[in-house]
């Protein structure tokens, strides 16, 4: 892979690199997130406006990239845009393109190095407390600091599809091109160019990672429906989980159409007749339905949980579930392009096992 | 010759034994004589194997159970390889041959075989024989 | 990968000579395996009763056994112990009631868990080894030795045990291709050699014997080869009975198929010809091969 | 105002089970239901009229018949309501009695608690009905018959003889199909060139008829009425228009290659016509083992011979696109190879044929001249046996159903056999025979009282070769004998099957293959003759085997099927079908991928229903994540709706 070295300060390196996306016009906006009095939020940039994005936040807030970039294909942005991700988020970009949320021919990748962030809620206290944003990242990776449980059994600090991707080195900033366009941007950038590889710095990192990974995997599976049951206790069904998920792309859930009327209440009706009637959760259904909807695409970020105002543990569940299925079809979220999402995949042949023959 | 018949003869309780012990769809049978046609011991048996099969469909389990054709057969699974309604007559022999032997009527009388040919008999023929045809 | 092999009662007597053909064949051939400690009967028959789950614990002993050695694949070289370990093995897979009703039995040991796959040699030898290698590590070709290879039963049905087709095999044919020989097609080879009847119904072994043996020779065949210790007795031994009921009977000589190919790959010293009833020796020394 | 429920006893059908005086009193407390009538044979005329009587007194909203499946009346019930009135998408039938009468005779309580359950849930469904106007379309007055045997010749001339255009396509280069190869046909041993020829010239050169032989059918669109179909003609490497079917390019041609016509009994040459009564009687270039066209260069021996120098080498084939309105299918069989069977030698042995092979033997004009002889040593044989059912009947390793023309065949070919050998002595092995045709029993009597034709009930379970004869180990279960014959040939009544290639011609028609890979008619006792995908029907042996007998009587049903359907001008569709709401669909496109039928599209981020293609299947509604695309009258809402007064 070819890398441009930019030596000097990493942020501002970083800064000037987009500048000049969107003054050589190879970028019409920049999307990324800066830091602001109540924490951290998303950002539009045009030519001219002055860049006082943070590249490499240290947490995700609650309105995930990827949603704003497929809301972008209805709205008034027309043009390129380069967003800056993190891996998990780029991994998202790359489901929802291939489910036609996002046109990835109006897009640059750009994504960032990340060995895992802190829930959102924290970020202002630490600050607060004097923490610099390249010191919140060294204290959670020597442990100190409470990083997210996703993040914690991310094996991405790289993302697999990606067109340019920043990488701090000591001294200065790499900039990788992961593809045609990252080439050609390089290019146009005219910097000192060579060979290199992001994934290698990570390596120690991701096989330990993915140790830890599949021992939480072991460890952590439901006992029976019961235990899913007393999961889901605590939800108060605010949907919360369904509004940050960068990939639940539908405009109207259908849990919350008029189609879903179908609530619990209903059951009281029957009982009279019936005798005893187990009343079913409404919630868990929508939980169980939102999970078959996205299990294969789940690229296991976790915002679903760091957004859970009773602090379910969904991370869990759908780490549990991400890797299941997606294993069941050799497939993974985010991966590739080309890769066909599983559920979206029709065979013929599939059709015999429902007619029974 | 004549033969009466009426439900409790057809699915006596020796019937239904058989059946269960062998796991077997004996009714699903058409009667297309492939498991005689290939069998190797047909020439040594007196009831040939679909006939086997066509008595236990009408009930005549008796004769079925006296006949010499259950101790020849040497579970070859010839018949099962080839049955076009993938019947497996080798276990409905078994069966058959068990009904005796769980009555602790052994076929097989070791003392009868003279000394000398039982002792250069194999291990793998003796262990055989005996789990085939004694209790 | 190692494989546990699983002699069985008969290659440690009166097969003397299989074991030892085909364990050195195997070195020779670069298969790696370890005989299982503590090996017990395999059954010899496998139990066709429904409710029989009793018949089906010496099976799944020796394999519960292989298992906690740490092997993941088993090979046989007698025809009824891959049956009978085959069958169980998919049995007590597909019905893990009746594996839980076995464990139970088995309050000694480990239990299963299904992981053992059990392999025959000649699938091994076809699969695993292949014949292009086999051909070009023959040093003693067997030129212008004509030979029937005989399967008997267990080798080949049920359907869903069988190393190859049912009816018409052809695995054998190609391995002594592969050592040289001309095979010679019988449509007896499938055939049942009576089996087990050898202890009570010698005459009806020995008719069965008559029809394979002279139908191999009626084409041309000079020997008969055989993979199962009791095909091989019955074939064999019984010649002397065929000979009383036929007079003009010429006996045939029996070999394991391993011994052929022990005397292909040059191997020496591991046949105990002498426990074979029809003595192949001079044929063999006909054609140059002893 | 509100709903009416009808109830239909069905004779006993659903009376005899039902407690239909419970029933009605139930029924009556439905909300919404405001009339209740129960009737002997509602589906009768004075059933009907009940009906309409009924709706306009009442002046009902909709109705709800308990009756039979809707497969068989709901079509009358709606022409009913629609006589006085009343939209017919407002009627719904709920079927009490495949559903509940029948399956539970023995418990007649839960059976009429169980009818009440269905009928409550289809007055539910009604609930959410709404009106809707069946879609009409214009249609293409042109039919595509697709296999040039006696099936499809004889449909693509009945529909000719109509007036209306065919197109003819068949695959090989000549039409005539297998009673091509016949020898003589069963049970008159009519020549089938005598009676064969003059229908291929009459099909061939009637003036409606476009025939394109050495085609094949590529891919196919649009829908009943109008059907877009490429056509591939394959390249023949011979100029068609000027071949005149001398037959001098195939005596110089060098290459010998087994016949397909002749089943491998005799040679073709590598340009060649199929056989001699072709038609077209045009010669084709077997490009894979020409020389010339193999190497590019050299040989070119039929060119130079060619006196009407028609022979080109360059030939690419074209592709041609035809608007046709309906589409007959008659692709007819073919028999299982003998290499499947190992027990009989698996092809190895070469005096066992099969019994097209033996077929050809029979036949005047075939390889022998009609001469029985062995093709291992040409001798004359004395005894031949004949096996029916391999591969048929079979359901452990080969194919369940019966192939239905063996029984017939093979009585013929023993009695031909005879016919040809004097003093040679002719076996069968059958497991039932199967003779229920006009004339069939006295055939085969036939075959056996007067011919001496000896029967033996039973199955082979071996053939091999025992010096120069072939041993054949069978049974006489009658007696309960094995038997041991050894012949001098075996001749295989193999199974029959579906053509080769008629999977993927299924899958472009849209049409579906049943058990076996048989085509699947629409309903087997009602609709024989149709498929489920409107418009494309079904002749011939492609459906399950046929003697010529049914075959010729299917096609011309078939082309009657055709021409009605393309005569009115016009296609009504159902108006059940897929819509989208555009505000909740967000144009992800799972629903273009679960159609089968290219009948939705995303368009500009939001999917969009072809009215003309979609067949209402439900596949979109299911793949749709957020609910955005539902079926009309067939609404989630309303689903759940049923489910719960199901349930509840």
């Amino acid at each position: 892979m070819i890398r441009a070295v930019l030596r000097g300060d990493v942020h501002k390196q970083a800064v000037s690199l987009l500048t000049e996306l969107l003054s050589k016009g190879l970028a019409d906006y920049v999307l990324a997130y800066r830091t602001r009095g109540e924490g951290v939020e998303a950002c539009i940039y045009r030519k001219g406006d002055v860049l006082d994005l943070n590249v490499f936040t240290p947490t995700i807030p609650g309105l995930p990239i990827p949603t704003i970039l497929s809301w972008s294909s209805t709205s008034g942005l027309k043009g390129v845009v380069a967003a800056i991700v993190k891996p998990c988020m780029a991994r998202a970009i790359v489901e929802l393109a291939k489910l036609q949320q996002i046109d990835r021919d109006k897009l640059i990748i750009v994504s960032v190095d990340c060995i895992g962030t802190i829930d959102v809620e924290n970020y202002k206290d630490l600050l607060e407390e004097g923490f610099t944003q390249t010191g919140i990242t060294e204290e959670c990776l020597n442990g100190r600091l409470e990083m997210r449980e996703a993040c914690g059994l991310c094996t991405d600090p790289v993302p697999p599809v990606f067109d340019l991707h920043l990488s701090p080195y000591k001294g200065g900033l790499y900039a990788y091109a992961g593809s045609k366009l990252g080439n050609k941007i390089l290019e146009v950038l005219k910097a000192p160019r060579e060979e290199g590889d992001p994934y290698v710095k990570f390596k120690n990192l991701i096989s330990r990672r993915q140790e830890e990974k599949q021992r939480y995997v072991e460890e952590a599976k439901f006992k029976g429906f019961d235990e899913l049951q007393k999961f889901f206790e605590d939800c108060i069904g605010c949907h919360n989980c369904m509004e940050v998920c960068p990939l639940c792309f539908c405009k109207e859930c259908f849990y919350d159409s008029p189609r879903y009327d179908y609530v619990t209440r209903r059951f009281l009706s029957w009982s009279p007749q019936d005798g005893m009637t187990p009343l079913l959760q409404s919630k868990l259904q929508f939980h169980v339905g939102r999970a078959v909807h996205m299990s294969t695409s789940c690229v296991e970020c976790g915002l679903c949980e760091q957004a859970c105002p009773k602090d379910i543990n969904l991370t869990r569940l759908f780490l549990l579930l991400a890797e299941a299925n997606q294993e069941l079809f050799s497939y993974r979220a985010g991966r590739s392009v080309e890769e066909e999402p599983p559920l979206r995949t029709f065979h013929a042949e599939g059709l015999s096992s429902f007619e029974g023959g | 010759m004549q033969l009466v018949i009426w439900r409790s003869k057809i699915h006596s309780p020796e019937v239904e034994k058989i059946i269960e012990l062998s796991g077997q769809n004996v009714y699903s049978c058409y009667q297309c004589g492939m498991c005689t046609a290939s069998c190797p011991s047909t020439g040594n048996m007196d009831i040939p194997p679909n006939m086997i099969v066509r008595l236990i469909q009408i009930g005549m389990i008796g004769k079925v159970l006296d006949s010499r054709s259950i101790w020849v057969c040497t579970s070859c699974f010839t018949c099962f390889a080839e049955c076009p309604k993938g019947i497996d007559i080798a276990s409905l022999t078994e069966a058959l041959r068990l009904y005796h032997l769980r009555r602790n009527i052994d076929h097989l009388n070791l003392s009868s075989i003279p000394h000398g040919e039982l002792l250069e008999l194999p291990v793998i023929a003796m262990v055989g024989a005996l789990r085939k045809f004694t209790a | 990968m190692v494989y546990a092999y699983y002699p069985g009662c008969t290659l440690k007597t009166h097969a003397k000579g299989f074991e030892l053909s085909a364990m050195a064949s195997l070195e020779k051939l670069g298969v790696k395996y370890r005989e299982l400690e503590k090996w017990t009967c395999c059954g010899t028959v496998y139990s066709l009763a429904s409710d029989d789950a009793m018949r089906q614990v010496a099976q799944v002993r020796i394999l519960t056994r292989a298992e906690s050695a740490g092997y993941r694949r088993m090979l046989t070289l007698c025809s009824m112990c891959y049956n009978t370990l085959k069958r169980a093995n998919m049995l007590v897979r597909s019905d893990p009631e009746r594996l839980e009703t076995i464990n139970m039995f088995m309050d000694d040991e480990p239990d299963y868990k299904g992981s053992v796959e059990v392999k025959h040699l000649l699938e091994v030898l076809r699969d695993e080894v292949t014949f292009d290698k086999i051909r070009s590590m023959v040093s003693k070709p067997l030129r212008g030795l004509r030979i029937s290879a005989y399967y008997g039963c267990l080798l080949l049905r049920p359907k869903t045990v069988s190393i190859d087709s049912s009816i018409n095999p052809h695995v054998m044919e190609d391995l002594l291709s592969s050592l040289g020989a001309e095979p010679i097609d019988s449509p007896e080879k499938a055939k049942c050699c009576g089996a087990y009847l050898t202890v009570n119904r010698k005459d009806l072994v020995a008719g069965f014997a008559y029809e394979i043996l002279s139908a191999a020779r009626r084409r041309g065949a000079e020997l008969v080869v055989t993979s199962c210790p009791l095909c091989f007795f019955n074939l064999d031994r019984r010649q002397e009975e065929v000979s009383r009921m036929y007079e003009d009977y010429k006996p045939i000589p029996i070999l394991y198929v391993t011994q052929l190919l022990a005397l292909a790959l040059g191997i020496r010293d591991v046949y105990m010809f002498n426990l074979h009833y029809v003595d192949p020796t001079s044929l063999l020394k006909s054609k140059g091969l002893l | 105002m509100g709903y009416g429920v009808f109830i239909c006893h069905c004779g006993q059908n659903i009376a005899g089970t039902i407690d239909i005086e419970k029933l009605v009193r139930k029924v009556s407390g439905i909300r919404g239901v405001t009339h209740v009538e129960d009737y002997i044979f509602m589906c009768s005329d004075p059933g009907q009229e009940r009906i309409k009587k009924a709706i306009k007194e009442k002046n009902l909203e909709g109705i709800v018949v308990a009756a039979c499946s809707p497969s068989l009346h709901e079509e009358t019930f709606r022409k009913a309501a629609e006589s006085v009135g009343l939209n017919p998408y407002l009627v719904e039938i709920a079927n009490i009695r495949e559903w509940s009468a029948w399956p539970h005779q023995a418990e007649p309580e839960e059976a009429t608690m169980k009818a009440f359950k269905i009928i409550e849930s289809t007055v539910e469904k009604l609930n959410g009905d709404k009106p809707l106007e069946p879609l009409r379309l214009e249609v293409v007055r042109r039919v595509m018959v697709i296999g040039g045997g006696i099936a499809g010749i004889q449909a693509a001339l009945d529909v000719a003889e109509a007036g209306i255009e065919v197109i003819l396509v068949e695959r090989s280069p000549s039409i005539g199909g297998r009673m091509a190869q016949l020898s003589e046909t069963f049970p008159t041993l009519d020549c089938p060139q005598c009676i064969l020829t003059p229908k291929m010239t009459s099909v061939a050169h009637h003036p409606l008829v476009k025939l394109l032989a050495y085609s094949e059918v590529e891919e196919v669109s649009g829908s009943a009425g109008n059907f877009k179909v490429k056509v591939r003609r394959k390249p023949t490497y011979v100029d068609w228009n000027k071949c005149v079917g001398c037959g001098l390019c195939m005596e110089a041609c060098p290459v010998e290659l087994p016949s397909e016509f002749e089943m491998g009994l005799a040679h073709r040459k590598a340009i060649y016509i199929q056989f001699p009564q072709a038609v077209p009687n045009k010669a084709v270039i077997d490009s894979e083992n020409c020389i010339r066209m193999k190497y590019g260069r050299g040989c070119g021996l039929c060119a130079q011979k060619c006196p009407a120098n028609a022979i080109t080498f360059e030939d690419n084939g074209k592709a041609e696109e035809y608007d046709v309105g309906a589409i007959i299918v008659a692709t007819g069989l073919e028999v299982m190879d003998k290499a499947n069977f190992a027990e009989y030698g698996a092809g190895e042995l070469k005096d066992v044929l099969t019994g097209l092979e033996f077929e050809r033997m029979l036949a005047p004009s075939g390889p022998t001249g009609g001469k029985v002889v062995r093709p291992s040593d040409g001798r004359v044989p004395k005894e031949v046996v004949f096996i029916q059912c391999v591969g048929s009947r079979d359901p452990e390793n080969w194919n369940p159903y019966c192939s239905k023309i063996c029984c017939m065949y093979t009585a013929k070919q023993a009695l031909l056999y005879k016919h040809a050998v004097p003093g040679g002595q002719a076996y069968i092995f059958y497991i039932d025979i199967r003779a229920d045709g006009k004339g069939y029993e006295e055939f085969i009597h036939r075959a056996m009282a007067e011919e001496g034709v000896i029967y033996l009930r039973g199955r082979v379970g071996r053939v091999y070769q025992e010096g120069d004869k072939l041993r054949v180990e069978g049974v006489d279960t009658i007696s309960g004998l094995k038997i041991v014959i050894d012949a001098d040939m075996v001749v295989l009544a193999t199974a029959a099957v579906p053509s080769s290639g008629v999977e993927e011609l299924a899958k472009k028609l849209r049409i579906q293959l049943g058990e076996g890979g048989w085509l699947k008619e629409a309903h087997l006792k009602l609709r024989p003759l149709e498929t489920l995908t409107s418009g494309v029907f079904i002749a011939g042996a492609a459906q399950y085997p046929k003697d010529i007998t049914d075959t010729v009587s299917q096609a011309s049903g078939a082309a009657a099927k055709a021409v009605a359907f393309l005569s009115k001008g016009y296609v009504v569709r159902e108006p059940l079908i897929a819509v989208v709401n555009e505000d909740i669909c967000s144009g992800c496109g799972n629903c273009e991928e679960a159609c089968s039928y290219q009948a939705i599209k995303v368009v500009d981020g939001k999917a969009n229903v072809d009215e003309s293609l979609c067949e209402g299947c439900g596949s979109c509604t299911a793949a749709c994540p957020s609910g955005a695309v539902q079926l009309k009258n067939y609404d989630k809402r309303q689903i759940i709706k049923m489910v719960e007064s199901i349930v509840g």
